[in-house]
């Protein structure tokens, strides 16, 4: 059953160096707060996997905490490039990042393999693009056992560690996601540990029976962090912060001011509520 | 040099481009939408002459009917107004690869002459001069949509006679490659550039110049394009937007302006969330 | 886009002798009218396919409709057997019906495989029961590209019609399924045709965002069909009546009585509400 | 002549079958229910020793509380009681498949001496003497989770020597094969019957006699089995249901019966779904 922890804590308990993780969110519900607690605490080494790496792993790969990425798009939506994540494959600053490269169907394919319990999961298609060819071990082709069609065989992703943004705990422990998830759900279901931030504990999730839960018993850690996905947002809560997204793009586009605006922002903030109140949006 | 159509008092680029993309959108069509311009000619046809265009946007949202324009593909306002939203993984497994999406939107770094795109990197793959953000949902689109637009504007770099990378595949090496390779979308159907549409040769499947703009003449467009680009023997010279559709189109997008300069504050006492 | 019209135009628009025809539903939804509907309409050689074959298709096999059943379990829950379904079996009466038997999770994991355009669909596991020998061309065995893992192959299940009854339509077409769907949704969503019943026509669903919507362009047609679970259950409209599926058991098993039944009931009433009110139970 | 525990005074054969089964049941464990006296038996555990047994109904509903027993797997209290209602797919993926479930109820029509189930047909598969429900989910079940436990009434026709057709896999032969074969499940860990609980010998993995009923002798157990039933050296003699397991098995019971005797009336014009 999920405890209810600090996020300091969670970070300590469950994360550790050179450890398979996965922050997932699609636009919406972003882990940010988690993503700079582990930033915090100096891990390295990191398998990170996200189907679309925006500022929240620019920033970790920036901060030298990742040594490879498996991605389907990584890039800053709405705005341009990742400029840490393209100084660390252009140039191996400040170390050299391996790639995992899919299409979003292929990495959400793993995903839900490995949400399944299964060892890989398909996709119908044509391997005609030289994304196979640069990413050798990334997929197999088979021949569909009934039609011999040919197919895309991808191995499940099963991360050591999901950690997902949400909206509300109930005092259970079960979690409520509302509204565009992306492949969250999938992530959380394919991890061998669960860590959720949310808004809010409530007494109950007051949700609709078919709505998006994930029951107590698949969660580890939960850690109340109001604001947990700004500059991200969460539905019903807060909007996204498009202003810095776009401010994001000159912070982050020269080494100096990125490392300069993480000290102080990240680094030299105890936790999330004091790097919002830093930024100006505490309300 | 290149002269692509030019800003003028009537209108700019981007809005003859987006209207061009919008009259491709026939009513009832299920629409798998990117960010940016691709969204505005959907939104735009959805008030114009197609009010039951399907929008589908890959973070999980079907049958949205956004009131102002995302600024990202996850926009909450996406959400909110869809028919429903789903997770991810099925957008791609019960909409696009189970064959529902009747058009496809597409853009990218480079294209070239059979309509393959790179969105993935300049240069060597392992050692890049530019790295991209790279595929997203853009193979599977290109594969079983049953039609792709691309929206490119076009030059020598964008517009290539060899990608630097293949990220998704249009019509291969072209002459009926694709279909003989038994792909369930038809490929890109058209291409609209900031000089006219592109539109593919029904044997050779080489990309032609079919439509284009007022103002445009064939030779700038020829000069734009990194391949010696044919011309169709009858070029259609494109309308220019009328002035419902202009009058649409910035309605839209002020009303997106204004939405999204609404400052952001966290309640981080959160209100319950039924209260919101 | 959907188009609503009356059951009886529906099923004979839609359903045709030899389909391939999936009536869904889990104990919840089961579409009782539309099975009613083709039975009056005298459909033969149907290939009846459902996770749980229950009453209705006891009634659809009895009357001499199905000239072979795809299944994973058949049974009159909670109550024994289905006595129509044991006796077309076991005495080919009233016509021989050939079975293609699967588990609940491969004949699921067939229709995922269908509702996402996919060939086939994977399962891990052992398979050391005779349900592969009995049912040779149902499943095949490969190795997982990745582990070399033995993984069982389900062909994708893709019915020429899949019948739903669902809660309720929009005035677009839209419908709102709410509660429990068992496969359902797949079996919808793996079609070629779809046929929804539901109890009412709304101005708006009303419906969470996450909940489970069929759009509109995925329906082919909709009937308006009060009651038209009965006597399964329409969560939020009316309860399942467990004293009809017991009383179900002495009514099917004899053919005498059940044919007298079948034709006072369903052949000599014109419609679904004739029949509940000849049951006593319309309100 | 078989004698399996009487129906006498104090409770029922149903009822100590229901306490043992319940007794099984570690608190927080997650099971997978059958109806019927699994089910009975989890709702007891639930309300007595076991307040957070999370219960899983292949119909989709996950973490249900229902105040009374469901008559049906799909009844409309599983839904409502439930933490949240999925697609039953994924019950069968993202719980199942994927080794969640600690604990997964079966029953049958026929076991053997290695707990291998037939629930399919009684005489030969094409030409069958009794045509039986089928397969459902119990050969996942048996496969994934992670201790089976079966409850049957035992009798020669039911524990047999040899299965007519083998549905679902306990221990296949034997002697480790089912661990040699890389399960990722244990196998059937107690099969509780109307005598007593046989439970699988850790070498051969046959099904022995350990714990006996109030009133029972091994020797009827015995006489009841299809196969030379073997008794373990220090037989265990089981309690006789608490008073309190009573009470709150028949509370639970008679609340069961008097919601489902309620009369259905179906609404010809409905109310609208939101006034219900």
């Amino acid at each position: 059953m999920a405890t209810f922890v600090s996020l300091t804590s969670a970070i300590a308990e469950l994360v550790r160096d050179g450890q398979t993780l996965a922050l997932e969110g699609f636009t919406h519900l972003i882990p940010f707060a988690a993503g700079h607690e582990i930033i915090r605490q100096g891990r390295r080494d990191l398998h990170l996997v996200r189907m679309t790496p925006d500022l929240v792993y620019d920033q970790l790969i920036g901060m030298g905490c990742a040594g490879k990425l498996t991605f389907s798009w990584g890039g800053n939506p709405g705005v341009g490039s990742l400029h840490r994540l393209r100084d660390a494959v252009e140039n191996a600053w400040p170390r050299p990042l391996a790639l995992c490269e899919y299409s979003h169907a292929e990495l959400a394919a793993a995903y839900s393999a490995g949400a399944a319990g299964l060892s890989s999961g398909l996709l119908q298609g044509f391997r005609d693009t030289d994304l196979y060819a640069a990413n050798p071990d990334a997929t197999r082709e088979i021949a569909c056992p009934f039609s011999g069609a040919p197919l895309t065989a991808v191995p499940a992703m099963r991360p050591d560690v999901t950690i997902l943004h949400a909206q509300r705990a109930d005092r259970d422990g079960n979690v409520l996601l509302r509204g565009i998830t992306g492949a969250a759900r999938e992530a959380a279901l394919a991890a061998l540990a669960l860590l959720v931030t949310v808004e809010e504990q409530v007494d109950s999730l007051d949700a609709d029976m078919n709505a998006i839960v994930l029951p107590s018993f698949l969660v580890d850690a939960i850690a109340i962090v109001p604001g947990g996905a700004y500059p991200s947002y969460t539905q019903g809560y807060y909007p996204r912060d498009n202003s810095f997204y776009q401010a994001w793009d000159s912070i982050a586009r020269e080494r100096e001011s990125f490392l300069s605006w993480m000290n102080r922002h990240v680094i030299d903030s105890p936790d999330h509520s004091a790097l919002l109140h830093k930024l100006g949006v505490a309300a | 040099m290149s002269q692509p159509i030019e800003n003028n008092s009537q209108y700019t680029q981007d809005e003859m481009m987006t209207v061009t993309a919008a009259r491709q959108l026939a009513d009832g069509a299920v629409c798998f939408v990117g960010i940016g311009l691709p969204s505005a000619a959907c939104n735009l046809a959805r008030e114009l002459h197609a009010p039951n265009l399907v929008l589908i946007y890959e973070s999980g949202t079907v049958g949205t009917k956004p009131r102002v324009l995302p600024l990202s593909i996850g926009d909450g306002e996406l959400a909110e107004t869809a028919e429903v939203v789903i997770p991810l993984p099925e957008i791609f497994t019960h909409y696009l690869q189970a064959g529902r999406v009747d058009i496809g939107f597409l853009g990218a770094a480079q294209i070239d002459r059979f309509g393959n795109l790179n969105s993935t990197a300049i240069g060597p793959y392992d050692n890049p001069k530019v790295r991209l953000p790279g595929a997203g949902g853009a193979p599977e689109i290109a594969t079983h949509a049953k039609s792709v637009l691309v929206i490119m504007r076009m030059s020598p770099k964008s517009f290539v006679s060899e990608l630097a990378f293949r990220t998704s595949s249009g019509f291969l090496g072209g002459n009926g490659e694709r279909a003989a390779r038994g792909y369930p979308g038809r490929g890109p159907q058209a291409v609209i550039t900031d000089f006219g549409v592109l539109r593919p040769h029904p044997e050779t499947d080489e990309l032609v110049l079919t439509d284009i703009y007022p103002g445009v003449d064939a030779a700038d467009a020829i000069a734009a394009c990194g391949w010696p680009l044919q011309v169709a023997d009858e070029l259609q010279l494109l309308a220019p937007p009328t002035a419902t559709e202009l009058a649409q189109l910035r309605a839209l997008n002020e009303r997106t302006r204004v939405a999204h300069a609404m400052p952001v504050k966290i309640p981080l006492v959160p209100k319950s969330f039924n209260a919101v």
